[in-house]
């Protein structure tokens, strides 16, 4: 019953594969950090990611990435550390260009088994002569020009969330980015969780879950599993992010520190505790938190 | 609201944000984008606009009061908002014509508000990029009256755009949106810069107001334009801060503002790059 | 800041015209039932209906519909009292048919503000002959036949929620049949809600809200505003609406009962208890509650 | 599993149900319809496939046991479900290809596994008329196969369907579905009735077994269909059900088996219409 829970290292070299299209959800917000890192470590290539402002930065600057689908990404390369190393490793990806909204449509077609969907967003940008997969129709039901974006459908999909349990019945709150449409739009689904809980908790309050256990292939318990980046009910950023990649040597120290040097991020935390303080990452946690009041189901 | 007194001390960027705040209505629900376009919509919620509702990319709808956060999406701006969604949500309410006013910044802009926060020079060679349009394109395309706040410089305000990433009113002629398919009913109607205030009259950029008021002259506004800008019959002098507005703003933003954004590796703030 | 909230017969007569598409929630579950038989106390005709297994009937048989927009719907004359009812009165309704999954595209696709949604259910029926609100297009990205459904944007939304602050945030929970998109496709909007809570009980529970307030023109506080319709965490189906139907002798005496025998539901409610007790409505309480565990939010 | 004992005491609809039940695997998602596909998919919960998932139309996705419901939609059938949601996110699930298995009642059934829900005789001018589509038309259209459980006789069961409600196999020629636009690998496989069981061969409807158990002959069988049915080379005997079976059956569906459906004025359960 519980075959889906698994170490970070067996989630991921058994569901990720060499040439996949990844959606990685926490858009802002919870990012699937240990995840990333995981993969960064088991270098897998060729990868095609989908990058909302989460935090994908490191498998672009390892050359894992020949595609970016996103709406929105550091281009400058004379200030991203990650694409002058990318461009060293002669692993320059392609990008190819949406508005943020653009990228929430293409996920949603996804998610909905539908080949493209409508829209009135980026058809009035110059965005349409580079990208492919946004064009512009006349609609046949006879109201002008309307934009469609081709659908997305990931090879696998990775979040991290509050709860889930033993099955993949993920729960996650707070901001959602595009999360609902990219992990429903999945075809294998990965969970990180803060802390794997019964099914009892997830039954009384299922209004809550985002993808349920039967289209999740992996559950992995990873408390932190998003630091530095904060989640909702569990921490808030992390000081560790800033200014590691702005030169070869922060970045090889970063990377040694947090993929290289360790076996996994559960090291890697208890390596920053260690250098940190013991209570660096209580630090982090909500100081002031706001308890939900309990909704009632039942017969 | 007590009578207007104007302050004296203030800089124009001061006058800028300021300038930008006054456009939100109490009854407006306001799009705003990191930066600048966040600095306005908290001040106006802080003094004279407290009922209006701000949706901030990610999925919040928050009528309540909130800090100004260090990104669009912190732990701060997420709490004890009215409702919390996706980003999905949020750009749904725009495109069905619910949000009001949208805030934005962007890389260069032209005559007839179109803005471009991709490339200068050609897309597949430029000679410098921006991040792209993150929510740029969707706040543009979409919202009632779309507001650009941006610091102004020369070769940032041009005849016409490298790369239109969010849609103004294209060549300027009439209907050129609902002919690309945009929602009627929107499109810029103001650019709100540290040396003046522009609206837009039959689809073009027009100088409304200079902002004497911090030493800035009509030439020097001009200075700072690629093109002979169409000015206002009635040009004015920007209405400078008052006291109350400063005092104010000085509290909930310059007090609050963050001195450097603590950014994950790899992501980024959304929306359109600020001008700087 | 309250001036949303106001009496049934308000909400009604400020918000519902004659001629008015109405969007009314609560498919098999937790229908505004309150609010309905109180549109047909006002006698607002002329309606389009979006009838999605919600508690619509009485409109009908009033003759207070125009068009009924429905995936399924009691269309054997000789079963249905109301349609004879219709019928006699001369206002028997043009029913335009979708499977249910089209009547939720079409919902979502006023929600999102576009003029279709794709689809592909429906385009292998004969649906498709006689609804022009769907038809099968050629994919502009290549991969063949594609449905398209036509929005629909109701002039009014009505829905029925567990809880709402006097601003018109609103929370429901259980299942959602089409309301997501069906009152965020609205243009204006009514919550009947079982209690008017503070907002702060809102804001403590965010991710539930199904629409803000921004968007909401009336809020009614209503108990039992389902009756006899089961609503999640507050009550069982109540045995009322059996057989009423079925003559116009029991359809009379329901109607007088309901609607012109008394000024609002909560008069009805009251002449219930009278009837059947004064624990009839206690009777249909939930029993064995549920209680979710509390999220965390806060900095 | 105990070995298999064969109970004796049963009737025509009981091995319905069974063998209805029998197509549910365990590692199946199972979209259910009001009435007979909602027992099929409760007995085999409760039996053979405690893990498979059950999708209900008004949102609701479970792993967990359930006791039967009224309707689709109950308190019981939604409390302590591993998700709930809406109609709209089930029928994603469904049509982007994550829905194994899809259970549907019908009115009529034609050779080629087309199901009319709507109306005998002409749209227009109907000799009959049914509810029309519910969930069917989705269930049929999007599920990997599709089982139709209904009553068989001869005007029900026809060689061509008066209105196609839920596709099947249009005509029966190759490539009819994906001609249409209809997901791959999706279409009905099987008819279960009181009287038989029919797979689908070439997209033509094939009796594969017959209730003999229960006194049904071939002849019978014939009498109520209105083509001259294709019949499988090895045609059986149905498998009856096992004492085991029918415990469980007795246990959790008929003891629990709603004498009269509750429904709220105007409100019907969803999906098409049970044969009667």
């Amino acid at each position: 019953m519980s075959s889906k829970v698994m170490t970070m290292s067996e989630a991921i070299s058994k569901n990720v594969k060499s040439g996949d299209l990844l959606f990685i959800g926490g858009a802002q917000h919870g990012s699937p950090s240990a995840a990333v890192h995981e993969i960064v470590r088991q270098k897998i290539d060729h990868l095609t990611i989908i990058a909302l402002l989460a935090n994908t930065g490191l498998l672009v600057s390892e050359g894992l990435v020949d595609t970016v689908l996103t709406g929105y990404y550091q281009l400058d390369e004379k200030r991203s550390y990650q694409l002058q190393r990318a461009r060293a490793l002669g692993k320059f990806p392609r990008f190819v260009e949406y508005s943020h909204f653009g990228i929430a449509q293409a996920l949603q077609a996804g998610y909905m088994g539908v080949p493209f969907m409508p829209t009135r967003s980026q058809i009035g940008s110059d965005m349409l002569k580079y990208n492919e997969n946004i064009i512009s129709i006349d609609d046949p039901f006879g109201t002008g020009k309307i934009g469609l974006v081709k659908a997305v459908v990931p090879d696998v999909g990775i979040l991290h969330v509050q709860r889930c349990d033993a099955e993949g019945n993920a729960q996650r709150w707070g901001t959602l980015g595009v999360d609902h449409e990219g992990i429903n739009a999945s075809k294998k689904i990965i969970i990180t969780t803060e802390k794997i809980v019964d099914g009892d908790v997830i039954r009384r309050d299922p209004n809550r879950t985002i993808i349920s256990g039967f289209r999740v292939n992996a559950v992995v318990e990873q408390p932190f599993g998003a630091y530095p980046v904060h989640l909702a009910g569990c921490y808030n950023d992390g000081p560790g992010a800033i200014g590691m990649m702005t030169s070869e040597e922060a970045y090889n120290a970063y990377m040694q520190a947090a993929v290289w040097g360790v076996k996994d991020w559960n090291e890697y935390l208890e390596n920053l505790k260690k250098v940190n303080g013991p209570d660096f990452l209580d630090k982090i946690k909500i100081q002031n938190p706001a308890k939900s009041d309990p909704v009632i189901t039942g017969i | 609201m007590p009578e207007k007194k104007y302050a004296t001390d203030y800089t124009a960027f001061d006058q800028m944000v300021i300038s930008a705040a006054r456009m939100i209505k109490n009854t407006d629900t306001v799009y705003v984008g990191v930066g600048l376009p966040m600095q306005a919509g908290v001040l106006a919620k802080n003094y004279h606009a407290s009922n209006c509702t701000i949706i901030i990319e990610n999925g919040i709808v928050r009528a309540s009061l909130f800090p100004i956060p260090r990104a669009t999406d912190t732990l701060g701006s997420q709490s004890y908002a009215e409702q919390l969604s996706g980003l999905f949500y949020v750009n749904c309410l725009a495109q069905a014509g619910y949000i009001t006013t949208g805030f934005m910044g962007g890389g260069q802009i032209d005559r007839h508000g179109n803005v471009n926060d991709t490339a200068v020079g050609d897309y597949r060679n430029p000679i410098h990029r921006w991040p792209g349009s993150g929510g740029g394109n969707d706040v543009m395309s979409f919202c009632g009256r779309t507001i650009v706040i941006l610091e102004q410089s020369k070769r940032r305000f041009l005849e016409k755009v490298d790369f239109n990433t969010c849609p103004g009113y294209f060549d300027g002629k009439p209907g050129r949106r609902e002919e690309a398919g945009l929602p009627p009913n929107t499109g810029p109607v103001a650019v709100i810069t540290d040396l003046a205030i522009y609206s837009f009259e039959d689809r073009e950029m027009t100088l409304r107001s200079v902002h004497a008021g911090c030493g800035v002259t009509l030439q020097k506004v001009k200075d700072e334009l690629s093109w002979d800008v169409r000015i206002a019959k009635d040009l004015k002098d920007t209405e400078p801060p008052t006291e109350e507005e400063m005092r104010v703003y000085q509290e909930k933003i310059v007090a609050a503002r963050p001195s450097f954004t603590i950014q994950p590796p790899g992501g980024r703030p959304p929306g359109p790059p600020a001008a700087r």
